[in-house]
């Protein structure tokens, strides 16, 4: 193991630092005998594959879990932490990975959540909405801050976190992968949030799995693998490449796999006029057989939803042509059952069953091809759960833990596994690489590219617009609900599909 | 900075919602006004109305403090049997003839009232929060515990207000009124009035909301989830003792059957108010409106002479199914 | 002449004997407002005292001339009934009195008497069996239980009868079963059953059929259900006698009511009916085939 | 895959938990039978945990079937009158001498028990799931009109069985035993072992711990929930009608009042059991440790002379709260 530590540079000072930090779970020791230090003024980014321990090593340092062994030191004297609320006085917050907000209270309402503002006995609504609309403002967002957060995007809520976290007088704030479920415009108004939370003097420790953007972004950058800390180095001179390479461990160099757009009419799937009730209207497109198809847009551009309408899942309507025949579907059971599949963005909320082994979580679609009989084979359930981890490269040092208790890019792979067993003609992923380390990205790319090339058909939702325009035959993009264009060849160029998503001229643009 | 556009019409769809939920029961209440006006000519006379209110008030009152439980993600079974318990101690104690003069007696039964209340709510709070044990059960098995209490203290028998002069000062509570609205009535509205205030306007309201909302996010935002759960139990016991003030000078007696099945429809009130029973979303006024929809519906029962009386229980339930329908189709309409 | 209404106000028919009672009501009423044609009766049930104030009320709001109001629990009803009689009606009150049952309450008290239920089957098995143990399984607890054990210790008293055990079954078959199954685990011996309520009686008997059990010489119920009745009418061994509490005595209370308010018969007082003990020899007056208790 | 060694005391420690988790309530069984051999002498004879272990029957095995609608999320309360209803309907058709064979006519009234159980099952589900009402409010309404349809069926009096041939070759089905086991005792055991069976090792077992941990990630994965939803309401119903063809020949009647409560009684099992009301989780054999643990604390109760009779209910509540207790410390020592 290889660990240069760099001689601290001159105007940061530092202000906390973990010596020999450890975190044992159920007898499995997740992070070894780390030792970092922070420094007022710095963005450190960590990065690390999927269940390398990034998550566990930032929730140790907000208090949220205790070390097993190590400490910590804050402007240089040891402290225990005794929870998150001990971190927060101390200035510490933390921008969680999952969504944690109340879904029954409004934007404001989660904002201001434990330190409401008073007047007299009764709390200032009408100052608390002000200042949550400044700070989502601030953040480059748009939300009613009288909105009910139950009601929001994945994207709106993270947003509305960050707002939340960054409301407290800080001098850490420690985000776990906030860009994960941003589109581009709002990633680069957060990067800017955070440059300035650095300028103005505090650390910001940061964790991602955009490269490139940590390239642009971070200050130093420490790299774990397998719970021990690779390296921390200073971020200039660090190329995407080679953190990709420290992470893994071994050469990235072609993350997205060479596919041939198929031409011609063979559709296998033709949408048209398709209404989404609040969220899509007047949609019309067609998939070819064996074609990847992208679909562009902002936040709240309704694709999730126009997605979910043709597959069963939501209310809508319009005609939905199956290898010519029309078809509609009132349940996803429908859709699978007609070989249609549908990975919902949101892999807590509505793809895996948190509670629930993994082996439970992975048959639960296709759980008819495990019946013998009238009884589950539990025998194949095992060999199939075997099959997966292996084929998907799960990480997990144990089959017996809870789907909850997965890192978040191997609860992803585990829901890709999950729909795949269906054996769909017809695969709708919807941000399918969120969250997820770049050698899985790599492994996730490859997997989408060879499903065109059995003569499958895949959708593709991404924010990421880098990835879209790598794995993509064609790109559609959505504005407000409405399908603005398409794009393909050439156009596929990250200006163009801005351009149609936001309807603002570059010149317009600030 | 996305558009501005979108967001109003996705606001104002919002808008409609949220009031059309909150405005269901009382529309649910305005049909139930109409169907009694056939029931019976003197259903919709002040007189009958008031008398309705009237009685609906313990259910109400208790139905209120429910509203907290019930938000804050916690249920509460033992409120009837709570409210045989405290009014039998508080009978037992204004028969005692320690104190001679019977309005002091009157407000010392009330403090007294008002204590044992907040040491039951208290007593449940925690059972459910230190001992941390599902509310269903522990309420039930809390619920045994005051019940049996309160047959023990009446050794089988009824507990009887004896001292007339505290009688006769007292009756007023429940038979009296201002300006013609009955006490009772104005104490419905009262109640509701502060504790809509704390639900909506407080920030411990707000943190009862959170944690019935989500119980982690609570936490991470730094409240004491075990805190204000615990807090609502003991609101729901200042409820309950406030309903037993009004109880007592109406029957001046109490039995070890007295308010059985009134946790029911106490619960019944609150989720026909449009309160979630899963938590997170509290509405006081609909809450009154549930127990004025309660006691109508058994209001025009009794006064109709169409329905044979063995099946009134089969009618009142499904009424009570028709009313959750007409919420729930006023809602998807939105 | 004009037009009167009677508001009758009884308990819902949650077990047996109030089951008696709706039915001899609505007996009852039917019978009057044919015999009477200005006369109109409506009955109401209430399964609570809380709701029975609720009635009373609902019925003074529907217009009513005369109240019968078989309590479901009298103290707590004082109050209401008060209310009615304040305005100048007549009130009849049936079987259950308050513990100040005098003229302010009521204009005409018919009742049952529930000592007395207690007091002649103490004095049977005092008489019958003068040494015998006895368990006993109580109803629920509320007065009208109450003054029944206290007219049964009054009459076993000075006798040699013991008493094992007292427990509550409810006035439920169901329980009345359990509670006898594990009086029988309890007691190696037991002599005779008191249960004070024929619905109870029922769930009793099963048990001792079950366990087998000899040495039970006889089961002691109460209230007169039909069944029992006829049981003691064919001489059964296990129910010897049963002690009269009979739910018509509302449509009594409803007929003077009746004759009050047309015959101007005065018709006001205290009628008091007998505990009468039902044996071989007489079961046959009291058996009532129609009724569903 | 990264590392294989550490793997064994994981899943050790795994284990260790699921299965004190679910041995609790045995062990809180176990405790109880202790304390009984205190209470007399005769309560550890063969023949008084018989007596209760039968007499439990109807409760174990609609609590069987509430642990399949507590599992998938929802709530019954209509079970205690829907027995009364079904046991009702099937007792006024063997009145009926339609059929002359006795067994002819058990059999048909049996055939028609599981019709009517599975129909009013049916029913409970389409109300809440077609109606969308919360289970609470939707079985509380129904509890309602399943009673009130007794009552009106008895016209408030009892209905008995009165052909003495059907009574006599259908009392052995309560009475009766097979190698000293009494027939209802088999039933639990049976019920227990079919229910368990459907919940672990069939799919549809599956669907409904699915539906009951998260109802969307169900749905996304193609399950209908509603279907889950409505059929685990269906199986309550039969479970229902089970316990009916058992405690018919008890007494061989029923009143208005039979089954009241029961609801409670189901649902105390269940959690008592370690089931969790907010679902995904459903212990089937925990469920009948739970029906006998209920029944033995009122056994013990009434075997026992130290405690009045009047603080008997008092002091069941409180020894149900402290088989919670024992049951959350020993999962949580884990
Ligand atoms: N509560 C838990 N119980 C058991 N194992 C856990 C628990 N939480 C995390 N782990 C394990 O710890 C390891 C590190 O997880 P962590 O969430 O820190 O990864 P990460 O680096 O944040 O990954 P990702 O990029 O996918 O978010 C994983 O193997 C995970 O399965
Ligand atoms: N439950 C809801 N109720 C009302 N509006 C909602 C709800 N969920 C989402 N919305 C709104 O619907 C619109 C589209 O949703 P969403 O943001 O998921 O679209 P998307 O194009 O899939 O974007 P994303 O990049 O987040 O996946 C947004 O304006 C959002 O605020
Ligand atoms: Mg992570
Ligand atoms: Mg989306």
């Amino acid at each position: 193991m290889t660990m240069s530590v760099v001689s601290p540079s001159q105007d940061h000072k530092g202000f906390m630092a973990g010596h020999g930090l450890a975190k044992t779970f159920g007898g499995v020791e997740v992070l070894k005998d780390i030792s970092l230090d922070i420094r007022s003024g710095e963005v450190h980014a960590i990065i690390g594959e999927n269940g390398a321990g990034k998550s566990t090593l930032l929730k140790i340092l907000a208090g949220h879990l205790a070390p097993t062994r190590g400490s910590l030191t804050i402007d240089g004297e040891t402290v225990a932490l005794s929870g998150p609320v001990d971190a927060e006085h101390r200035g510490i917050v933390l921008v969680h990975q999952e969504i944690l907000l109340a879904p029954d209270l409004t934007v404001a309402q989660n904002i201001y959540l434990g330190r409401e503002i008073k007047k007299g006995l009764s709390v200032d609504d009408k100052a608390m909405n002000a200042g949550a609309a400044k700070a989502v403002r601030n953040l480059g967002a748009n939300i009613d801050p009288k909105t009910v957060v139950g009601r929001l995007s994945i994207a709106q809520r993270q947003l509305v976190q960050i707002a939340r976290a960054l409301l407290v007088p800080h001098r850490l704030v420690i985000f776990d992968e906030p860009t994960a479920s941003l589109t581009p415009i709002e990633t680069d108004a957060l990067l800017k949030v955070i440059s300035d939370i650095s300028k103005s003097g505090a650390a910001v420790l940061y964790i991602s799995h955009r490269l490139p953007e940590v390239k642009t972004l971070a200050d130093r950058v420490t790299v774990l693998r397998d719970g021990k800390l690779v390296t921390t180095r200073e971020a200039a001179g660090l190329e995407p490449l080679d953190m990709a390479q420290l992470m893994v461990g071994r050469d990235v160099s072609k993350l997205y796999p060479d596919h041939v757009a198929p031409e011609g009419e063979d559709y296998v799937l033709e949408v048209e006029n398709m209404d989404v009730p609040g969220y899509a209207r007047n949609a019309s497109f067609k998939l070819r057989r064996g074609e990847i198809l992208g679909f562009a847009g902002l936040v709240g551009a309704g694709r999730t939803e126009l997605m979910e309408g043709i597959v069963g899942l939501r209310p809508a309507k319009g005609k939905i042509r199956l290898n010519r025949r029309p078809v509609s579907f009132a349940n996803a059971g429908q859709s699978m059952k007609a070989g249609i599949v549908y990975l919902s963005e949101d892999r807590k909320g509505k793809g895996l069953l948190l509670q629930e082994a993994l082996g439970v979580n992975l048959t639960l679609a296709g759980l008819k091809k495990f019946v013998r009989g009238i009884m589950l084979d539990r025998k194949a359930e095992r060999a199939a759960l075997d099959q997966a981890i292996a084929e998907f490269d799960i990480r997990t040092r144990n089959k017996d833990l809870l789907a909850g208790q997965l890192s978040g890019g191997n609860q992803q792979k585990l829901l890709i596994a999950k729909m795949m067993l269906l054996k769909p003609n017809i695969v709708i992923i919807d941000e399918p690489t969120r969250g997820i380390d770049i050698g899985t990205k790599e492994q996730i790319y490859m997997f989408i590219a060879d499903l065109a090339r059995q003569g499958k058909s895949v959708i593709v939702v991404s924010s990421e617009m880098p990835e879209l325009i790598g794995v993509s035959d064609r790109i559609i993009v959505m504005r407000e609900g409405v399908i603005a264009d398409e794009v393909s060849g050439k156009h596929m160029n990250e200006r163009e599909i801005v351009v149609l998503a936001t309807g603002v001229k570059p010149s317009e643009a600030a | 900075m996305t558009d501005t556009t979108t967001t109003t019409p996705q606001r104002r769809n919002l808008w409609r919602d949220v009031d059309l939920r909150a405005v269901a029961p009382f529309i649910a209440l305005a049909l139930l006004l109409v169907l009694g006006s056939f029931a019976h000519d003197n259903f919709l006379t002040a007189n009958n109305l008031l008398n309705v209110m009237t009685r609906s008030a313990y259910i109400a009152i208790i139905a209120i403090g429910a509203t907290f439980v019930i938000t804050a993600g916690g249920l509460d079974l033992s409120v009837g049997a709570m409210t045989a318990f405290i009014a039998s101690l508080a009978i037992m104690f204004m028969n005692s003839d320690g104190i001679a003069n019977p309005l002091t007696m009157v407000l010392a039964a009330t403090a007294l009232m008002l204590a044992i209340g907040m040491a039951c709510g208290l007593t449940n709070g925690l059972v459910i929060t230190l001992g941390k044990i599902e509310p269903f059960i522990a309420t039930l098995g809390m619920m045994g515990i005051y019940r049996g209490l309160t047959t023990w203290l009446s050794q089988g028998g009824a507990i009887t207000l004896r001292n007339p002069d505290v009688q006769a000062i007292y009756r007023p509570v429940y038979f009296g009124n201002l300006f013609g609205i009955p006490y009772p009535v104005l104490a419905i509205f009262v109640t509701a009035a502060i504790a809509a205030f704390i639900l909506y306007r407080t920030s411990f309201g707000r943190h009862v909301i959170a944690v019935g909302s989500n119980e982690d996010v609570a936490r991470y935002s730094g409240i004491s989830v075990a805190r204000v759960r615990t807090m609502t139990y003991l609101i729901q016991g200042l409820c309950v003792a406030g309903a037993c003030l009004i109880y007592i000078p109406r029957l001046s007696s109490t039995t070890a059957t007295t308010g059985t099945m009134w946790e029911l429809n106490a619960i019944t009130a609150v989720v026909v108010g449009g309160t979630a029973l899963r938590g997170g979303v509290g509405r006081v006024w609909g809450t009154v409106a549930g127990a004025f929809i309660l006691e109508i519906i058994g209001n025009i029962m009794l006064l109709t002479t169409y329905v044979s009386e063995y099946l009134l229980g089969a009618i009142q339930g499904a009424i009570v199914i028709v009313a959750m329908l007409v919420q729930r189709s006023l809602t998807r309409k939105s | 002449q004009d037009k009167k209404t009677i508001g009758v106000s009884i308990p819902a028919a949650d077990h047996g004997w109030t089951a008696g009672v709706v039915f001899h009501a609505e007996r009852v009423a039917k019978k009057l407002m044919e015999e009477y044609p200005n006369l109109n009766v409506v009955v109401k049930t209430s399964p609570d005292p809380a709701s029975q104030a609720n009635a009373v009320q609902d019925l003074e709001t529907q217009g009513i001339d005369a109240l019968v109001i078989l309590p479901t629990d009298p103290d707590p009803l004082v109050s209401a009934i008060k209310e009615i009689k304040a305005k100048g009606k007549f009130v009849a009150l049936v079987d259950r009195a308050p513990s100040s049952n005098d003229d302010s309450v009521r204009d005409l008290y018919v009742a049952g008497n529930n000592p007395a239920l207690g007091e002649v089957a103490g004095k049977y098995i005092a008489a019958t069996t003068p040494n015998a143990e006895v368990v006993i399984v109580r109803g629920m607890p509320i007065p009208i239980d109450q003054q029944r054990q206290d007219g049964f210790d009054k009459g076993i008293a000075g006798s040699g009868v013991k008493i094992l055990d007292r427990q509550f079954g409810n006035w439920n078959r169901d329980d009345a079963f359990k509670v006898m199954q594990d009086y029988l685990t309890k007691y190696p011996k037991i002599d005779v059953v008191w249960a004070q309520d024929d619905d109870m009686v029922v769930g009793i008997l099963e048990a001792i059929e079950q366990a087998k059990r000899t040495d039970i010489q006889y089961v002691v119920g109460g209230a007169g259900s039909k069944d029992m009745i006829k049981k003691v009418m064919d001489g059964d061994k296990m129910v010897p006698v049963d002690v009269l509490y009979p739910p018509a005595m509302v449509g009594t209370a409803m007929e003077l009511t009746a004759a009050q308010l047309f015959d101007q018969v005065p018709v006001h007082g205290t009628y008091i009916l007998d505990a009468t003990l039902v044996t071989k020899d007489n079961a046959a007056n009291y058996h009532f085939p129609d009724s569903p208790f």
